[in-house]
């Protein structure tokens, strides 16, 4: 018990911490990196309340791919750093105040209310009796299907949407086109063989 | 030393949440710490969710946060796609220089 | 429970068909490429259709999916709008598209894959379905809005989009879980059996979330900040499509939300919607005044009109939320009569859209003077046009409601906005000409007269079309 | 009681018939400006010949609404297309399509540019004007009574004078204000009384602790459009800027629906309330006569001078109207028809000059009689009718309200009396200014007197104003019951909160 | 009575020939077919006037209903009784030599049908006016006149002055309309009706009620309603107060002067009273104010003429000051004496103005009696109709024997002045005596001044001074005739031992009142005086003018101010100006400007700027293109929710 509360303690002041530093460092490649942290500390919180499934795709899908992503475009957009820093505590008692504010009321609304009494319509079951990946797929893939085929639309969207906005068809560029190549017409090459040592120059009539 | 219950969770997400938003005041200069500002405010979300799918005993809740997972996913290869043609058209991505468009 | 029968397929044909027919046009359109985006679009269009008859011929109500999907008449309602907003909005970027070289057959398809996210949107039962259904809209909205990536306008437009989005998605995120979490379900059907009318202040926060973020999608106070400067920067019948398809799913999940499982929660939400209503119409009317270029009027008049609609929701009765469909249907039809009018605005090939620009239209082009001069008139709420009707609707909710201040400041910020909009008629009618527009396009043309047929005449044998948004309405109040 | 024939929706819409005719006309602009001329006055001229139909069925004895046809409109609301006319209501109807064709001549030769879009809007604006008086729907009445705006705002922008933009505006925007004020009050006295069919309604009590505030909604709507002091300032605008025509039947009949406004609606269907308001109504009227006398005496513009007058003549209607006394609201339904008349052909009058010389400014003129002696005659018995001479229409109205008034509130009936020296003043001023003196000015020794066009023009009228003060029986024996029976029906009621016992003695 | 129809509707009838025929009918026909029609009606209504006298009877013939709204009911109507018909005689004698004369005066003008009609037009109007059965076209008539008399005054439209004269008139008359106008709506108040006989028979038999409410207070009936109404008869008879168009409106042709300025308009107040005698009678406190109003214009008008140049405003403000006679007369209750003095100063004052216009035809235009003199021989016919004329106005006669026709009727009203036996009535007789010494002196005056002496005219002038034809003179002998005889042939009649006979129902004595009678048992010197008063001012006009010539001045120099006083009529025009025309005129341009302009529309603009610039530019500048602005208001949109909630229902 004790060993949990640490636990959580640690992992959730890291996280805290982090996440500071991720909205409040200098460079947005250490902000990322940072994410990356929070990230890892969450996922482990997860571990912590027994949704092992979801610390699992939180340190797949987003550090694996989103933080990396972000990490990609960071670097490939040649951005001054140092430029955009500038600025930066002006707007600090504005959003603190705001920012306090709020995190002073949720607080008080989050520990001051008690849970929902609506019955589980998907009961978590036993950890004795079927693992938290086990009871995800069960109903995700029942139940909650519909979900997953939207969730299949939404991805699609994504991967259009990326496509359309980035994607350019390079005037100059030469592709290969392996069905024009095959179909050539022989009449316009002319076949030689080579002798070894000789060069081609040496063919020519 | 208490055990932690619902409410340490709903704390830290409350905290996450919120320093999400200061993020966006904060970074009022660049796009991209903004984008990660609203990660981490789905991240907190996420707490919340499998916080609750956990002192519920209901899986629902877990079901909730893989999808708020995915779709965040998509949303930031989306967020990335579009933040790179402002690149490509403007050579900048400072916020403050997003402002053809104003009145 | 795992048979495939419990989903009910049956119910989500017009969905199911959409998606089908998306996934299948995107493979035709990979296969044949750009040079014949037409196709695609005509086909999408087509699907729109089919989609719409579908609709139409079922009436099968009932819950599909496992209770995350619902099929009744206030979804078919809001489905048959949408879809029909969709496929005008397709059928006007068709001529725009090629004109500006943005004719990619992504965009049609894009605009379907968002028309099917809308449809989600308006039939989800579960706050997830909800969050999905919201989010693909949102992220084909995002990319249609920056589709013109060579120009700084439209992809500034779609950077600020998906920033707020984004923002908003969180917000809304967030109010669900609270949701969840202060009443252990995200089902609507359950939360509308468990609520009654004490609330725990977990939830009421919740829902305020909630609210943020669907007030976000119809672009209410304040959370319309993105509105202006996205109509301004995304190409002309995209902003049409936003103006028009996006806000009917949008503001008829916000009914059903908050009717449906927060029914008996009224007291609480009503406020937050009374506020967002009021402040959308003041600030409506009140900014658009000093607009000069009329794809921003267009925003700010839409938020201002968004605030009307909100009246009837407001009002948390049938006859509001009847209200709420009757004006938004009528909305829908002028705001896309008057972005035809908007897409007609080109002078030997480059569009144009300050507001002088339409100066002395009357005599270059009385027809399209006309038309645009009807839907400002209509907007303005005069009658006969059927703008009046919309706000007839929703005010005499409010007033049975007892919402008396509201509807005092609703009308007074109707007279405010009137000066705006009949500031259009002034331009067009009053001023000397300016040079004369382009000929206006066949399709175009069609839009238009259809559009003004039924602003102008529709109050005749409006009738049935109310009776039809009753009986949508009522749905939602059945026990 | 109607005859097979639907008489009032044949008068309402036949106009519109006629400007979708124009509507479709192609051709050359000559051509085209010459047929909707001709189509425009034909219409209207049948118009006028199937409301005389009107003039000539209506059985005078009978209090109540008489040709009444009634169609479902939106059964859901019950909300019906209803159309009738009582004796209050009749009279409108002949002073528009009577104004209508008059106005059409009037801008014959003055509308140059645009002539079919102005006639369409002017029979459109006819439309709007006998469907105002003749609606028996609330919603349909509105309809009518807003809809108006839109020609209007039209003929005063697209073909007005130099700040044509800004008078439009501000009319549109006046009148929209208290209009949408009124749409509150209809929309919650459906939601109490369940109907917005007029006869209903007017049987209908409802509550006094929200009468007051029906009333104020209502008083909005109707103020700004008779105009009332002080939402008055948008009239003298919008009648300086709008071509001639727009200006008669701004003043002829548009300024009427507000004081029909009172009568189908403040008084009948909020009695008490009416009662209650009396007295403001009286002080507003009050200070209408005499403010805006007071100022037209000051003007330096003709058409800006007549238009305060209308504003004090439109003083006298609403006092007469309050007075809730038989010889009041006769007298104040006579007066809206002679000022229909009579400030209708003042602003003809300023027309013919102003076509001529296209100035309205009265310094520019003087002398004129020189020149246009039959022009002199014919503008000085409008004038004499204007300050209200016993024989012309304009002494019948004026007296009768006063006397009416003067039954229940001697205080206002003296001060609005004192409007009758004040009308004299200016008008004879403004009159001897243009006329009168001698011919100096250069370009005022050319002007001709009056071509056959405009004779054609005064001639009915000159003949109705000596018809209706002579002998105005023909028009108060039409409203003459319906108005005793209005006081039989909603006095005891008014008296009930005022304590007035002298409201309903004859 | 078709008769009595055609007495009215002939002079219409003219009116509308001359007017609508205009030029094309010429000037010849306009003026014979006006005149012709009025010496008929002249000769229908002598007939009338010797029928309804003799016989007693009352008649009407009503045309046809005019007014019918609930109770208030008034005919087109001619009705004839006693008075009327003296006034019929008085109207269209002296209109019908008016229209004669005219041909003559007028001949130069270019507008003559025009001018014909216009007399025509004022003639059915006062005849409408004196045989109207009812208040309301009493009404008709009284406005109908003040038309008349606007478009005769400005008749030559060309002169400022005479448009602005016609103006003045007509708002004077107005005001004085006003409180007509007020008192025959307490009228109808009380007595819901407007028709004089059920009115009279209610009054009579004493069903009047006491008081009635107005303007908040509870006031005596009879006397509230008399004064209403007799501020119309001042206004018309130009009493003192409303007094001001009367001289201005010798504007207009001379002709004019003579039938409306007076010998038929301005009378109209003085019928009024008289028709209206069974409410003044029982309205004892009217009648007082009525008879001090009357001696104070007698006085002051008098006063006034002492001073004047002009011919014309001299006998206008004679005019002024008979009227006054008349009105005090009606006052203390003789209303014989009021009619008598009516009916014969209708002659002599037409006489006298039309040897004015005489005058001024024979001086080219001149009106100024400082530029005339010298002209007796020249003019002998004029100058002796002018000496007639100016001993019936002074009333010299023999008593007993003969005398000139004010000698009887001035008399006659002194004398009932001084029967009345009441402090009004003695202020009215002495003020009337000295009114008279006045009236023989500016009357002297005039003669002096514009016959005898030097010329003082240019030689041009002079040269062209001629007898007036024999259209113009015609007329003349007529009055002339008038002038000398009416008095002796009818004093008995109007105010003698016939009286009451004569007069029969058409005027109410009160049983209290005594007056008539009395007044001829007033002591001889009451008797004499009067004609004492006219000699003094006739022999020392003559010794100042003919005499010892400097005198006038000599005296105008020693009472300075007094002099000034007189010259500037009291300064009463100066005054009015003063009090109601600039600051109606200031006010009228106040309102405007800052009324409307600044408050009403100034709200309105400053409402529409607060809208549509002020706070639309805040908003758009909300709307600053800044992402993090945006994102910035939306979290604000949701703390402020969030705490809202907190608030209100975190308890």
């Amino acid at each position: 018990m004790i060993v949990e509360t640490i636990a959580f303690y640690v992992f959730a002041a890291v996280a805290v911490l982090s996440a500071l530093l991720v909205v409040g460092n200098r460079n947005p490649v250490y902000s990322v990196l940072f994410l990356i942290l929070t990230f890892f500390n969450v996922a482990a919180l997860f571990v912590l309340i027994g949704a092992e499934f979801l610390a699992m795709m939180l340190v797949v899908v987003y550090v694996g791919a989103v933080a990396v992503l972000f990490l990609f475009v960071v670097m490939m957009l040649d951005i001054n750093f140092v430029e955009l820093r500038q600025g930066f505590v002006r707007y600090l008692p504005v959003g603190a105040v705001v920012g306090v504010i709020l995190a002073a009321e949720l607080i008080f609304v989050m520990t001051g209310t008690g849970l929902g009494t609506a019955a589980p319509s998907a009961p978590t079951p036993a950890i004795d009796q079927v693992t938290n990946t086990e009871a995800l797929g069960n109903i995700m893939y029942t139940q909650y299907f519909y979900l997953f085929q939207v969730a299949g639309l939404v991805l699609l969207v994504a991967m259009m949407g990326a496509i359309v906005l980035t994607h350019r068809e390079r005037i100059g560029v030469r592709r290969q086109r392996i069905g024009d190549q095959v179909l050539r017409d022989r009449s316009s090459v002319e076949l030689t063989k080579v002798k070894t040592g000789q060069g081609a120059s040496g063919g020519v009539k | 030393m208490m055990a932690i219950g619902i409410e340490h969770y709903l704390t830290l997400s409350a905290i996450l949440f919120t320093i999400g938003i200061f993020g966006i005041f904060l970074n009022r200069k660049n796009v991209i710490i903004i984008l990660m500002s609203v990660e981490l405010m789905l991240l907190s979300v996420n707490v919340n969710l499998v916080a609750f799918s956990h002192f519920l005993g209901d899986m629902v809740g877990q079901v909730f946060a893989m999808l708020v997972l995915t779709v965040a996913a998509a949303e930031a290869a989306i967020g990335l796609a579009i933040l790179v043609v402002f690149f490509r058209t403007r050579g900048s991505i400072a916020v403050e220089d997003v402002n053809m468009m104003k009145g | 429970m795992n048979s495939f029968i419990d989903l009910n397929l049956g119910l989500a044909r017009p969905e199911i068909f959409l998606a089908i027919a998306a996934l299948a046009l995107l493979v035709i359109g990979v296969s044949l490429g750009d040079r014949h985006t037409r196709i695609v679009a005509w086909a999408s269009v087509a699907s729109l259709v089919v989609a719409i008859v579908l609709a139409i011929t079922d009436s099968a109500d009932g819950l599909a999916f496992h209770g995350l999907f619902v099929a009744d008449d206030f979804a078919r309602f809001a489905k048959v709008l949408s879809f029909g907003a969709a496929a005008l909005a397709i059928i006007m970027s068709l001529d725009y598209a090629e004109r500006e070289g943005m004719a990619r057959f992504e965009l049609p398809l894009l605009m379907l894959l968002a028309s099917l996210g809308m449809a989600l949107m308006i039939s989800a039962n579960d706050l997830i379905s909800l969050y999905v259904g919201l989010e693909l809209q949102s992220l084909a909205l995002y990319v249609v809005a920056a589709i013109r990536r060579d120009t700084v306008k439209s992809t500034e437009a779609g950077l600020k989009y998906f920033v707020l989005g984004a923002l908003s998605s969180g917000m809304l995120l967030y109010g669900s879980s609270l949701i969840y979490g202060f009443t252990g379900s995200t089902s609507f059907s359950v939360l509308a059996a468990s609520l009654s009318g004490e609330a725990s202040l977990g939830l009421i926060v919740g829902i305020a979330f909630l609210c943020a973020g669907l007030a976000f999608k119809v672009s209410a106070v304040p959370f319309h900040m993105w509105t202006p400067d996205v109509y301004e920067g995304a190409p002309t019948p995209i902003t049409a499509f936003f103006a028009a398809a996006p806000k009917v799913a949008a503001i008829t999940l916000f009914a059903r939300v908050l009717v449906g499982p927060f029914g008996d929660l009224v007291a609480q939400w009503q406020q937050i919607i009374i506020f967002i209503s009021v402040a959308s119409m003041i600030l409506g009317a009140v900014a658009a005044i000093g607009q000069k270029n009329i794809k921003r009027l267009m925003a700010y008049s839409s938020i201002g009109n968004v605030g009307y609609a909100l009246v009837g929701l407001a009002s948390g009765t049938q006859e509001g939320v009847s209200g709420l469909l009757i004006y938004m249907s009528i909305y829908v039809v002028m705001t896309i009569g008057a972005f035809a009018v908007i897409l007609a605005m080109r002078r030997r090939g480059e569009a144009v859209e300050q507001i002088s620009d339409l100066a002395g239209l009357s005599r270059t082009q009385p027809g399209l003077a006309a038309a645009l001069a009807i839907f400002m008139f209509s907007m303005a709420g005069i009658p006969p046009f059927a703008g009046f009707f919309g706000k007839w609707f929703v005010f005499l909710a409010a007033i049975q409601a007892g919402l008396n201040v509201v509807a005092v400041i609703g009308v007074l910020a109707s007279v405010v906005s009137a000066f705006y909009y009949i500031r259009i008629i002034k331009v067009m009618f009053f001023d000397e000409p300016a040079e004369a527009f382009d000929r206006v396009t066949p399709t175009l043309r069609l839009v238009l007269i259809g559009t003004v047929f039924v602003i102008s005449f529709g109050f005749i044998a409006g009738a049935p079309f109310f009776d039809l948004s009753d009986s949508a309405a009522s749905v939602l109040f059945a026990e | 009681m109607s005859g097979s024939m639907p008489i009032l929706s044949l008068t309402t819409f036949l106009p519109l018939l006629g400007a979708a005719l124009i509507l479709i006309l192609k051709g050359d602009a000559g051509a085209v400006a010459r047929n909707a001329r001709y189509i425009a006055l034909w219409t209207s001229l049948i118009t006028f010949a199937v409301s005389l139909v009107i003039w000539f069925q209506f059985d005078r004895s009978v209090v109540g609404f008489q040709f009444v046809e009634k169609m479902e409109w939106l059964p859901l609301l019950d909300i019906n297309y209803h159309m009738g006319i009582d004796g209050i209501s009749m009279t409108f109807v002949l002073l528009s399509t009577l104004l209508t064709p008059i106005c059409i001549l009037a801008s014959w030769e003055s509308i140059e540019k645009r002539v079919k879009e102005y006639m369409i809007a002017f029979l459109g604006l006819e439309t709007m004007m006998v469907g105002t008086f003749c609606a028996l729907d609330f919603v349909a009445f509105y309809i009518f009574f807003e809809a108006v705006l839109i020609p209007m705002y039209l003929i005063i922008g697209i073909w007005g004078g130099p700040r044509r933009v800004y008078s439009a505006v501000k009319f549109f925007l006046y009148t929209l204000t208290g209009s949408v004020l009124m749409l509150l009050a209809i929309l919650a006295m459906y939601t109490i009384a369940g109907t917005t069919d007029i006869p209903t309604l007017m049987g209908y009590s409802f509550d006094p602790a929200i009468q007051n505030w029906l009333w104020l909604a209502l008083f909005a709507s109707f103020a700004v459009k008779v105009p009332m002091w002080p939402v008055h300032t948008w009239l003298p605008d919008a009648h300086v800027e709008a071509p001639t025509a727009g200006s008669v039947i701004l003043a002829g009949v548009l300024l009427k629906m507000g004081a029909y406004g009172f009568l189908r609606f403040s008084i009948p269907m909020l009695p008490e309330a009416s009662a209650y308001f009396t007295p403001l109504v009286y002080a507003m009227s009050v200070v209408a006569v005499i403010y805006t006398s007071l100022i037209a005496l000051a003007q330096e513009d003709m058409k800006k001078l007549i238009a305060y007058s209308s504003v004090a003549h439109m003083g006298f209607v609403t006092a007469g109207i309050f007075s809730m006394t038989q010889q009041g609201l006769e007298g104040a339904l006579f007066q809206m028809l002679s000022h229909g008349v009579v400030s209708g052909a003042l602003f003809l009058c300023v027309g013919v000059i102003y076509d001529r010389l296209h100035t309205r400014e009265i310094a520019r003129y003087g002398g004129l009689v020189h020149r246009m002696p039959k022009y002199a005659v014919v503008f000085m018995i409008f004038t004499m009718a204007s300050v209200g001479l016993p024989g012309t229409s304009g002494f019948i109205g004026e007296f009768l309200v006063m006397v009416g008034v003067f039954k229940d509130n001697t205080w206002v009936a003296l001060l609005i009396a004192t409007g009758v020296i004040l009308g004299a003043a200016y008008m004879l001023w403004l009159y001897r200014r243009i006329i009168f003196g001698e011919l100096v000015k250069e370009d005022l020794k050319t002007m001709l007197d009056l071509s056959l066009r405009e004779k054609v023009i005064f001639a009915p009228l000159l003949l109705l104003v000596f018809w209706m003060g002579i002998y105005p029986i023909s028009f108060t024996s039409i409203f003459g019951p319906t108005v005793t029976d209005f006081i039989q029906d909603y006095g005891p009621r008014m008296e009930a909160v005022a304590g007035d016992p002298a409201a309903t003695t004859q | 009575m078709t008769l009595d129809v055609a007495i009215v509707a002939l002079p219409l009838l003219g009116a509308l020939i001359a007017g609508i025929g205009n030029r094309r009918i010429g000037d010849h026909a306009a003026q014979w077919i006006t005149s012709g029609l009025m010496l008929a009606v002249m000769v229908i209504s002598w007939i009338t006037f010797f029928d309804v006298t003799g016989s007693g009877a009352t008649r009407t013939t009503e045309l046809f209903t005019w007014f019918e709204t609930g109770s208030f009911r008034a005919a087109w109507a001619v009705r004839i009784d006693q008075l009327s018909a003296v006034m019929l005689i008085v109207v269209t004698t002296v209109s019908a030599m008016v229209h004669v004369y005219s041909i003559g005066y007028m001949h130069h003008d270019k507008s003559v049908p025009r001018f014909m009609a216009y007399l025509s037009f004022f003639t059915f109007c006062m005849l409408m006016l004196v045989t109207a059965d009812n208040f309301i076209q009493m009404f008709f008539g009284w406005e109908g006149v003040g038309l008349s008399s606007y478009l005769l005054i400005g008749f030559w439209y060309d002169r400022p002055t005479a448009n602005a004269a016609a103006i003045k008139a007509f708002l004077v008359n107005r005001v004085g309309d006003f409180g007509f106008a007020l008192g025959i709506m307490g009228v109808f108040l009380v007595f819901n009706t407007v028709e004089f006989k059920p009115l009279f028979d209610t009054i009579i038999a004493g069903q009047t009620p006491p008081t009635f409410n107005f303007i908040g207070y509870e006031v005596d009936t009879l006397t509230a309603l008399c004064l209403l109404l007799f501020v119309g008869a001042m206004g018309k008879s130009a009493q003192l107060f409303l007094h001001t168009w009367l001289p201005d409106a010798m504007e207009g042709p001379t002709p004019v002067s003579a039938l409306i300025h007076a010998a038929t308009m301005v009378t109209a107040g003085v019928f009024m009273v008289c028709r209206l005698s069974p409410m003044f009678e029982y309205a004892p406190y009217a009648k007082e104010v009525v008879t001090v109003v009357g001696a104070s214009t007698a006085f002051f008008a008098a006063t006034v003429g002492l001073t004047q140049n002009d011919i014309k405003r001299v006998i206008a403000y004679s005019t002024c000051s008979q009227l006054g006679y008349m009105f005090f007369a009606a006052g203390v209750g003789a209303y014989g004496a009021a009619m008598f003095h009516l009916f014969t100063h209708a002659f002599f004052k037409a006489l006298l103005f039309l040897c004015a216009g005489s005058v001024i035809h024979a001086m080219s235009g001149e009106q100024d009696m400082r530029k005339m003199g010298g002209i007796y021989k020249l003019i002998p016919t004029t100058y002796t109709l002018m000496w007639i004329g100016n001993i019936a106005l002074a009333g010299v006669g023999i008593p007993g024997v003969f005398g000139f026709a004010g000698f009887y009727s001035k008399d006659s009203i002194l004398e009932s002045a001084f029967a009345a036996h009441s402090s009004v009535g003695m202020y009215a007789f002495w003020l009337g005596i000295i009114g008279a010494v006045m009236t023989a002196f500016y009357s002297w005056r005039l003669i002096y001044m514009t016959f005898h002496n030097k010329p003082r005219a240019s030689h041009d002038v002079m040269h062209h001074v001629h007898e007036s034809p024999w259209v113009m003179l015609a007329p003349l002998f007529v009055l002339a005739a008038g002038a000398i005889l009416t008095g002796f042939v009818w004093h008995e009649s109007f105010v003698g031992s016939e009286m009451e006979h004569f007069w029969g129902q058409a005027i109410h004595f009160a049983a209290t009142n005594e007056v008539p009678h009395h007044a001829h048992d007033v002591p001889l010197w009451v008797k004499l005086l009067p004609l004492a008063a006219g000699l003094i001012g006739i022999l020392f006009a003559t010794y100042a003018y003919l005499v010892q010539k400097g005198l006038p001045a000599a005296i105008a120099n020693a009472l300075k101010p007094l002099y000034l006083m007189s010259y500037n009529k009291w300064y009463f025009d100066e005054l009015y100006d003063a009090i109601f025309v600039n600051p109606a005129k200031a006010l009228g341009r106040f309102l405007w400007k800052k009324g409307d302009g600044a408050i009403v529309d100034g709200a309105v603009d400053g409402f529409a700027w607060l809208t549509g610039s002020w706070f639309a530019k805040r908003a758009s500048a909300l709307q600053s293109g800044y992402v993090y602005h945006y994102a910035f208001v939306m979290l604000i949109g949701i703390v402020a929710m969030v705490s809202w909630y907190i608030f209100a229902f975190g308890k």
